[in-house]
């Protein structure tokens, strides 16, 4: 599908399309929600490139599928075990921009109390896991809440499970997805495969050209789909959550993404791919390519559109002037939570 | 402990299989999950029959991956159940490393108590029954460093069944450690019905005045029977049982210590950076100046655990013959 | 073909029978193979029972596989990272009887010194890479020593990893076939699939009914063949091994063997399988019936197998009458090789 | 160490990498393995170059997957390879823990000597770089209890040369451990060509007589910075850099114990079982009347390695005036 918006045919006059079932307004609140992501990435960058914060990571080119994932998702009844790669979606379900810019500032009233790495959200009251920084350590977590969903009969909930292609490689990977498998568990395995982990391409992770290979290899069933399309992306991850939610157990669909920026701000990605690969990329940017889709498709207007943009810029200006004038933790507060109560080794 | 009218004499395989047994009776969120614990009833057959009891929802028969038995297991804590989770045999923890260490220790401090992990990591451990390089592993050194950890080895059954219960229903990660050689071998009394013995807390096993010996697991029997023999020679020895690794009880060690002014530590693990190390330490730092000879540590030697070849695992196992004689040198010193 | 050889028919005549290049000689190797194999593991249960030994292992009804295995291997060229079941496999690739029971019996003169499990060896002159009781940590040795293999650019070798189905599940196996794909190495995994784990049966080890459909998850060719038949076996692992070392790459092929005695001398089967189960694949034993199929197709003749187990026996008992007489490990053997030299933590 | 002629000024990066390109040159069985140590030439540009100069057989960027990197490495060694595996963050070996502990430190012992396995296992470890929860970890106290293991912890540009070429041509297993925060704020003389640097070998950065600071890594310079502020107060501080873990050196601790009959120790690991537990507790068993004051140890607080916001994180990190006021008061003592 992404393919098609860019068409000129399709400017040419008002044409129908495949919206499985979307509304309009959901579709205006997807493009909001890439765009929100897009604008506090960037906030993310600029305000680490002006010495104001010493790290960020961006998802730039993962827009689409987080916005189509965020759609499928049951906020207030899904799990959502989701990775370091996903602002789109956590601010989807229900993450704030304004707590957003308080992890960038690690501010005392960050979700996780400035301990973790900006979009490292914990928030248990939109089902949203604590994030691990630990490749694929957090799937095994997923497979988990999955049975505890099943275990107590829990109708029509499952658990949302996302990681990149890299995740993949990892022991603990192959172990959640055979473990979720056996028990036939509520689950869906969403790989965001932007080809690269870090600066080492797919080719060097795996053998096959699509992860939703390995699908079989577990008795599930497995789909790619083209996660720059967030439409297609809500349509995939939508039917193999309903699976789940149905009963019909686990499911590894892959979304196909891109990566434009560096892997963070750490990242130089000059030493390991050139600027005409990424240019290349961009001409399929899913924030632009979904903007002029829904004006092609009369769905928005030139004039809206930029309303929103202005709208989201004042939330993310103001988040980021809140979230600067926060006080950092305390001292004391790196002694908290380690246990329960006041646990230390020698009592 | 909470004493209890009447008691039950049983074995330390008794006394776990009990304790797990009640847990699963009262509280429907706890969940057994590990290699053959369902039909074999685990390899020591402590859940013997309870797959048919409580169904296979509850004594999960898991594929053979104890990175995923202990993470899956940290799932279900985070969202409410009361995992129990077996690790056949502690030399097999290894491949949980990462889900114990790295995820299981750091849920609540890493969402500043948004998430928590209560659940219980058992796994039998130690060596002294031919059980060779694989059979026979301390671990208890390579994890009682861990901040947001709690690691438990007790003895007795009694201590076993108080412990557990404790472990299973605290609100923090628990490594619970059985020593195979103490199931079918030590036997004792029980009291029936519930109760619990806090972690942190060590018990004096033998009471004196002439030293202090510190040690747990197996080599607690070994340390009483030498310590008994000392009595015959007239030398007066205090006997703790640490019971729980992390917290440990500086509280009962330093009011031994003061009294007895000398100390043995006793353990089966390798002895380079082990427990005793970290004991040795603190009683320097808090108690240097009641000390009137050095601490001892009588531990096993830096080698793997340990050869097959009974010749082999009676060099490395240490006798109660051994520990009497470093009690001796000691009461002379 | 395993089937075919019970068939009443194939005793009517001396039919052909596809040989797979096998000569008669060979054919009687494979045999003599699984008798001594069978032979020796019977002797460790049987000195266990008699209080001589604490431990046993067994491999019956993997015979047929690891006879078949033994004859593809190069010996003096390939590796086998093997496992504790692999008992005729080490014996058909140059680890002796008396080798054997000096392993049961925890001798100084045992390959790991009285160190390891009996049937635990290492004997790097024959290319048996020393065996871990760890279930799948030697899978990533197997891929290293194939990564040096192609490194050095070593013609026509080739690496046999060996494992159970039980051993599947572990992250590190999953490691180790993505590895070897991406490196396209010189290897072949060969899964043992006797539909145990000790107790697990293989449907709670996997949602899926053979091991061999996840090759293609790692892009490489997967085959299931009957490990209870040597000649099927024989020619599925030499195709595989011919593959890898004619540099093809790696292959997951897996043979469908049974287990007929208890997990090991601490395990009581009947605590999680009937008699019946157990009889009813007693009547596919691969032992008499390959015996039986020889005899029928005139490979070999009644006195000479007769003649064959006298002999089989004869070596069993004297290693055993020398192993018992040898001496045990000395308490100082425990401090060696820990380190080259004398290192100790303290110096 | 041996003194070459000429020396060059580099930091720590150039330190280690100038020690990996001369073993890639000098020996073809050196092959490195890792994750993005190809193209991206390490996330610390420690192998920039790399694999243009000497190709993608022998820089090997491998899959996400610890296990594997130092598994495959374990097979590679034991085919007589000389593998350097490289962990990307010390926070992510603990996927490989089986792989060390299990298998690598236990290949020869397994076998009797029959298999070997020479590697390195590179990572960075260490915080004070705004790492937080999961680029921080300090893991040397998970290994050092482990026999078979050897771990070295160098502070400067000189000895990471010198014990890095010793590693790589050692018969067994070390674990290298890199402070990221030294990588590029410390810089020192080099000496030019090959020399070496013997495991085991604990250096004296600073002699004093006053009293003795053990430590290693990242706080070594901090220690020093520390004990020439107290020189000033008059006070002679002996600042002992360990560099090796395991095998550690008790011959130049003992020593210099004696001389100042007072003792320091510093880490930025958490302070429960911690290496300096086993330095004390040596000590006490073989100095013990040599001792005027208790050891002190001034270690990382008991928490998760480290809070992200600068403020936790200055909060765990000992800076060079806590240092001197321990060392003040100890003087005092
Ligand atoms: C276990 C582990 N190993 C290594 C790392 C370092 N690391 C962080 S992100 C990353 C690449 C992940 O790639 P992928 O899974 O494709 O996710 P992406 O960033 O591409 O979305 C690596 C190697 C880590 N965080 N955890
Ligand atoms: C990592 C690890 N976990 C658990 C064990 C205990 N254990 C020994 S054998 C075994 C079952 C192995 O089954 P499988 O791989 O099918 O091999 P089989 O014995 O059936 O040939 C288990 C769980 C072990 N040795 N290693
Ligand atoms: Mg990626
Ligand atoms: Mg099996």
């Amino acid at each position: 599908m992404a393919s098609k918006m860019v068409t000129s045919q399709s400017r040419a006059h008002v044409p129908q399309f495949e919206r499985h079932g979307l509304s309009d307004e959901q579709l205006v609140w997807m493009l909001r929600n890439m765009l929100l992501q897009r604008t506090i990435d960037n906030r993310g960058f600029q305000l680490n490139r002006q010495g104001k914060i010493p790290f960020a990571a961006g998802s730039e080119g993962h827009e689409g599928l987080q916005a189509g994932a965020a759609v499928a998702f049951h906020k207030g009844k899904d799990i959502l075990a989701g990775y370091y790669r996903d602002l789109g979606l956590f601010l989807g379900i229900g993450v704030t921009a304004e707590e957003a810019l308080r992890s960038q500032f690690a501010c005392a009233s960050d979700l996780s109390a400035g301990r973790q790495f900006p979009h490292h959200f914990t928030k248990k009251s939109i089902g949203l896991v604590s994030i691990s920084s630990v490749i694929a350590a957090h799937c095994t977590h997923a497979v988990g809440f999955a049975y505890a969903i099943k275990y107590r009969g829990e109708e029509g909930r499952a658990v949302l499970c996302t990681f990149g292609d890299g995740a993949t490689s990892e022991g603990e990977w192959h172990e959640s997805l055979n473990f979720a498998a056996v028990q036939h568990l509520p689950i869906v395995f969403l790989c965001e495969n932007n080809g690269l982990a870090i600066s080492v391409p797919v080719r060097k992770q795996m053998a096959i050209d699509n992860v939703s290979e390995r699908a079989p290899a577990y008795g599930m069933p497995g789909e790619t789909f083209d996660g720059l399309d967030p439409i297609a992306s809500y349509d995939a991850v939508k039917r193999a959550l309903d699976r789940a939610r149905a009963g019909d157990g686990p499911s590894l669909i892959e979304g196909k993404v891109h990566r434009y920026l560096g892997h963070t701000t750490d990242d130089d990605d000059r030493t390991y791919r050139s600027r005409d690969e990424v240019a290349e990329m961009r001409k399929r940017d899913p924030v632009p390519s979904f903007e002029s889709f829904l004006i092609d498709h009369g769905v928005l207007d030139k004039a809206r559109l930029d309303e929103m943009r202005k709208d989201i810029l004042r939330e993310v200006n103001e988040a980021t002037d809140r979230a600067e004038a926060e006080p950092l933790p305390s001292s004391e507060d790196l002694y908290t939570n380690v246990y329960a109560g006041e646990t230390q080794p020698w009592r | 402990m909470a004493v209890s009218v009447s008691t039950t004499v049983m074995n330390n395989v008794e006394a776990v299989r009990t304790t797990l047994y009640d847990a699963l009776k009262t509280d429907p969120n706890v969940i057994l999950l590990g290699e053959d614990i369902g039909a074999r009833g685990n390899v020591f057959l402590i859940t013997k029959g309870f797959l048919e009891e409580f169904g296979p929802q509850r004594i999960v028969d898991t594929p053979l991956a104890e990175g995923a038995i202990v993470g899956v297991a940290v799932g279900m804590a985070m969202e409410g159940l009361r995992p129990i989770a077996e690790i056949q045999f502690a030399d097999f923890i290894y491949p949980a490393f990462n889900q114990i260490v790295g995820e299981a220790a750091k849920t609540r401090y890493r969402s500043n108590g948004d998430y928590t992990c209560p659940m219980v990591i058992r796994t039998p451990y130690g060596g002294g029954v031919r059980g060779a390089l694989s059979h026979s592993v301390s671990i208890e050194a390579l994890f009682y460093h861990v901040p947001g950890l709690k690691i438990v080895a007790p003895s007795t059954p009694a201590d076993i069944k108080g412990l557990l219960t404790t472990a299973i229903e605290d609100p923090d990660p628990v490594l619970f450690l059985e020593h195979k050689k103490t199931y079918r071998l030590i036997k004792g009394e029980v009291p029936q019905g519930r109760y619990t013995i806090p972690l942190g807390k060590a018990d004096v096993k033998k009471p004196g005045n002439g030293l202090t010996v510190i040690s747990y697991g197996y080599y607690i029997h070994q340390a009483l029977e030498a310590a008994h023999a000392l009595e015959a020679e007239g030398v007066s020895v205090e006997v703790i049982d640490l019971r729980s690794i992390r917290p440990m009880d500086k509280t009962t060690i330093l009011e031994s210590v003061k009294k007895t002014r000398k100390v043995l530590i006793v353990h089966e693990d390798n002895k380079f950076g082990g427990i005793g190390a970290e004991i040795s330490a603190m009683l320097v730092e808090d108690a240097f100046f009641d000390l009137d000879a050095p601490i001892r540590r009588l531990c096993g030697p830096d080698v793997p655990p340990m050869g097959y070849a009974h010749t082999l695992e009676s060099e490395y196992m240490i006798s109660s013959d051994r520990m009497a004689q470093a009690m001796r040198e000691l009461a002379k010193f």
